[in-house]
């Protein structure tokens, strides 16, 4: 498929800048609050590849769905997640967005078309297939975008799938975020083609390449995608190019190198919340000043979400075997 | 609620395998959002002839036939459950399960869960075990016990064709994942079955057959052949009580433990492999609730420790019979 | 990749008739003997699709490996297996492959390299690529072959399997029958691509396409993907054109109809043993009464076999748990 | 054999993390049969840091690092094993094991069977078990109940490094597929583990403690918090002697059995799941076998019946420890 024109407007450009700081001041916070033992568990942070989460997603309304991964956060924010139930969330408190029963893995609001992070590789993509089909089904225009790295593309659910999709010509997008790697391991050691995009071919759906480190690049080509799903076209699969700056999980993990510093380095000269300023404040979009401001204001509205987590109870013990069911069932049939 | 209050029966006769189309059918005029997928469920009817004739009446957006996909079945199901429909999906013979099992223990069972209790997923897992039709070793398998380790999900095996509706209408009806399973051996079993739609109550057991002496807890196929012993041993004065827990998890301790306050003897029989089988529940709760009733230990049988065996010969020695029931009988008897 | 270009040699010919003719007159009476009750369970007739076992299996040495599928006894027999232990295992015999255990989806021979046929769909095709390791590890130049339906190339296993395989650049050849249907699911509704040798492309690896009704074009093929396989080249995808002219099981199978009849005519019309007999005649290979020569002797052999198995022995009730180990533990640790 | 004659310790200590790799590197030393492979393995050495240092030593040729595809990572172990190589390979988090279960359950354990027994399939799979560590639902489960359940399987899990290192050596000697279970929160604990190659035999229960008042059977972590629990009671006067069955398929009831035949009650102690949990086969096993003996019901603990919570305090909740363990003790003494 030849690059998209489909160009955002201004206003699109700075919605997306949004999206893009509040990510990345969010996950700046987690990842110094896990590192400094005060959120439990492991966080799989999303810096680096702020712009796919916010080139994608400012084509989706709070009735479309998206299905995330273990490396969900930058998803639910730039879809509209609440930093006060996510922050919660990870510090494991009953205030946050499952009640504490999730965590960063499990972080997901369904109110806002979100089905989950999920902690199993590609293990959403099919679920991304269900609700595409309800969503045709029941006859709406929704659409679902189903977000997965290039190491989810080797696991059979993602085949499965695809194939499925394409065969019943579902709404529904999927979105490989292909880092370079699947953990420790990079994409050449765990696949022998250089684009995720030309599994497409194998299932009868276009495959789309776009610059993962460019907004207007995302935006254009998951446009076109989703516009052509809305409109009954079928899936397609958008293979973004990106780079995760900090560890699998957490900021600097165990300290086993698997990656070349001037490999890291490169890519983090490609900065996209940066690239973006520069082109917002060259084709005068946003002030200098107003782009700092968009900060500011990012950074308070952190500080406050996490005052709040801290400052949430634990979850109550009794809690601890409720939401298994909708409809328990007492021994003997009784409800 | 007991079992002497679910509804009569019209006096129609009906073979299990009408059974289950008919309350998926009634399911289906009675809501839209419940719709039929799986591999050869519409043109074929499935192999099993379990859903004949439900594509004609629905057509084929409600009844479709799926890729050889295990995977995205049960993620089709899930996440159209999620956004709102109440899927019926069958995964054909159990024992593929296997292919499936990341997303039904994985996703389906705890999605709600992972996310604070705001997901329902009303979806229903159809699939068929049991030996004894000469398939070898990945066509015969009595998996249940997995499915039952396995919190989120609720598991029904009906032993005749009235429990098979009425279980199957539960199950739809149930806003939670229920597997129900079907066995293969039974399918030509005819009962008398009401028009009507009804529900047999999930989480309820059923005392087939009175009794004084021993209390048979057998589900499935077993629950025929402990009724064909205790007809063999009621002529030698051995009274058997047969209780068939319907829904194997939750399992109905009340109406069993009530049982053996009667009989001080139990039996336990599966169809499956008896290590680490469904059985071993039953067997240890009714040891730890019902010990000071027991005037002998609870009795268990099931498959011996190998796969199902192809030769004839050998299938009929592998699963447990009406003959193995007694022989067991008569030795908690002490005759 | 453009059509091969390696042809048969006349003795290759006359090899690959003469597999071809044993395989339809095992599976012929096969289905006489299933459709007559005299053999149990369900069996999967080749008829129709012999050019593809033949074409393949006349570059394999018996230190090659296959894999196969519950379509099995054609891959068997053309890599050698012998009609008597085949028909005693279709029996469920004590003399059978399998010792009776088995049955027609798990009929296989080690010492042949015949690492099982296998009644889960696309199950072997991981189990090839383990092969295929071996070989390489072990430094020989063996090849694994992996035969696969159309419905197979759908489930996950086919395409972790596949990647995995071309990751490595092991020698292990997928062959694909694509005989148009899944069960009963046409390919059209199962798949939106009509070459699954697309598919290729998107492990990077070579695919291929061969009409599977023509045994030369199925040999030029699979030589070339074999060749480079032994090569150290690495994987292909061959993907032969095929048809069943019986059902999917038995040979009348349930009559629910699923495919024209004028489809199946149109194929029956194109029988590879019919048009390769035309020419090893038009070409002087054989006389007329040379290929009536090879015919009779193998429905002889035929015989024979058949009463073989059916004077063979059950197998012994106490053979029910062995083969379950190879180092069996005792309670407490003795062996 | 019994537990005292097991090799006796060197006096080097070595934490349970290495005692795994040097145990791996020593078959590997002796059997260049033996080769690993899994996500991470290589490069990284397991995000666990159970296979650390091997790559170095063995080169990445029997060393090697997989792409994200569960069900190929079975395959290739089956396969490979079926033609003669020892293979040893890496699920990573049990939680996963539902991807590649029916590689597992329906290829890996039934070939040899299905085969007649010809097959001879020495792998070893590694795979870690266990919550505590705040990774929530589907990065915390003890699933060893499913494999337990599956003929053609051994199962072994070890509570301390010791067992871990001879365990382990006799996993990957032992011809038949063993799934090594390890325990994450073990990783840390040291124990006394000899230089020197050893092996702690399959099948063999270790009296950890002995005791006269109740027989604790538990397993894996539950182990430590049995001890822990036995040094609190000894001080009220209650004495457990706690039986670590190492092997939980076979189960060594015999040595359980004349533990029972002492103390004359019995808690078995899991951290999995309760409700269909391993427990319950050896809770039924002792009331079958050691019903005269018993003064008591046999006790069980095990997690309730949900997935595994992710906030700390409800997970803490969530797996049962040396407090409950106390409690349920107490209650078993009626004190
Ligand atoms: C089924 C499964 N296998 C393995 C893992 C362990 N794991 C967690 S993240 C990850 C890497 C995923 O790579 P990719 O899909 O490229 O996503 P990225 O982390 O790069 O965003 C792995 C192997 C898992 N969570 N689930
Ligand atoms: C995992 C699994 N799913 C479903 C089945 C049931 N089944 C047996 S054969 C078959 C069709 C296979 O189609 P294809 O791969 O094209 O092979 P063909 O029968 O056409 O040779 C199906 C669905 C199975 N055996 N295994
Ligand atoms: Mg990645
Ligand atoms: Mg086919």
């Amino acid at each position: 498929m030849p690059p998209s024109e489909l160009a955002p407007t201004p206003a699109q450009l700075v919605d997306m800048h949004r999206r893009m700081a509040r990510i990345r001041h969010f996950e700046e916070e987690a990842g110094k609050l896990v590192e400094g033992g005060k959120i439990p568990g492991a966080l799989h942070l999303y810096v680096g590849e702020e712009a796919v989460a916010a080139g994608v997603m400012v084509h989706l309304d709070v009735d479309d769905q998206i299905t995330s991964t273990h490396r969900g956060h930058g998803h639910v924010i730039a879809k509209g997640g609440d930093f006060k139930l996510m922050y919660a969330e990870l510090f494991g408190k009953a205030t946050g967005y499952c009640r504490g029963k999730g965590g960063s893995m499990h972080i997901s609001d369904l109110d806002l078309g979100i089905l989950g992070a999920n902690g199993i590789v590609a293990g959403s993509v099919p679920i991304a297939v269900g609700a595409a089909f309800a969503n045709r089904y029941r006859d709406t225009d929704r659409v679902t975008v189903c977000f997965f790295g290039d190491g989810a593309s080797n696991e059979g659910a993602f085949h499965e799938a695809a194939n499925m999709a394409a065969l019943y010509q579902l709404p529904v997008v999927f979105v490989c975020e292909n880092n370079l790697y699947g953990e420790f391991t990079s994409q050449p050691r765990h696949q022998r083609v250089t684009d995720i995009a030309d599994r497409a071919v194998g299932y009868g759906m276009p495959g789309v390449i776009a610059d993962g480190m460019d907004a207007s690049a995302v935006f254009g080509a998951a446009g076109e995608c989703i516009a052509r799903a809305r409109a009954g076209g079928g899936p397609s699969l958008l293979e973004c190019k990106t780079y995760r700056f900090y560890d699998h999980v957490g900021v600097t993990g165990m300290r086993i190198p698997y990656r070349d510093e001037a490999e890291v380095d490169e890519w983090k000269g490609r900065d996209p919340i940066a690239a973006l300023e520069l082109r917002l404040v060259e084709e005068d979009v946003l002030t200098a000043d107003a782009v700092a401001a968009v900060h500011q204001s990012v950074v308070a509205e952190i500080a406050d979400a996490i005052a709040f987590a801290e400052a949430s109870p634990d979850p109550d013990i009794s809690s601890l075997t409720e939401d298994v069911y909708s409809n328990p069932i007492e021994p003997g049939g009784v409800r | 609620m007991t079992a002497t209050d679910l509804p009569v029966t019209a006096g129609r006769k009906l073979p299990f395998v009408q059974a289950v189309p008919e309350a998926i059918a009634q399911c289906m005029r009675d809501d839209a959002d419940v719709f039929l997928a799986g591999e050869d469920v519409a043109v074929y009817g499935s192999v099993f002839g379990t859903t004949r004739g439900l594509l004609d009446e629905f057509g084929p957006s409600r009844v479709l036939d799926t890729p050889i996909s295990e995977i995205a079945i049960i993620g089709l199901a899930t996440g159209a459950a999620a956004v709102g429909l109440r899927p019926v999906v069958d995964l054909m013979f159990m024992d593929f399960i296997g292919c499936a099992m990341d997303q039904l223990m994985n996703q389906l069972a705890k999605m709600k869960y992972m996310f604070g209790g705001k997901a329902r997923l009303p979806v229903t897992v159809m699939t068929a075990a049991g030996a004894g039709t000469n398939l070898a070793a990945q066509h015969s398998q009595s998996l249940e016990a997995m499915v039952c380790h396995i919190p989120g999900l609720k598991v029904v095996m009906p032993s005749n064709a009235y429990d098979a509706k009425g279980l199957l209408t539960a199950s739809i009806r149930d806003d939670d994942p229920v597997i129900f399973i079907v066995n293969k051996f039974l399918l030509g079993a005819t009962s008398d079955v009401p028009v009507e739609p009804y529900e047999v109550p999930l989480g309820l057991a059923a005392v087939v057959r009175p009794g004084t002496d021993v209390t048979v807890v057998a589900h499935g196929r077993m629950v025929g052949e402990a009724l064909a012993a205790a007809e063999a041993l009621a002529s030698d004065g051995i009274s058997l009580e047969v209780v068939d827990p319907r829904t194997l998890q939750p399992f109905d301790l009340p109406t069993v433990l009530a049982s053996v306050a009667k009989t001080h003897r139990a039996l336990v029989v599966q169809e499956s492999v008896r290590y680490a089988g469904i059985g071993a529940e039953y067997a240890a709760q009714i040891a730890e609730e019902g010990f000071d009733e027991l005037d002998a230990p609870v009795a268990r049988l099931g498959a011996p420790f190998s796969p199902v065996p192809f030769s004839p010969v050998l299938e009929q020695a592998y699963v447990p019979d009406a003959a193995r029931i007694a022989a067991e009988a008569r030795v908690l008897m002490g005759t």
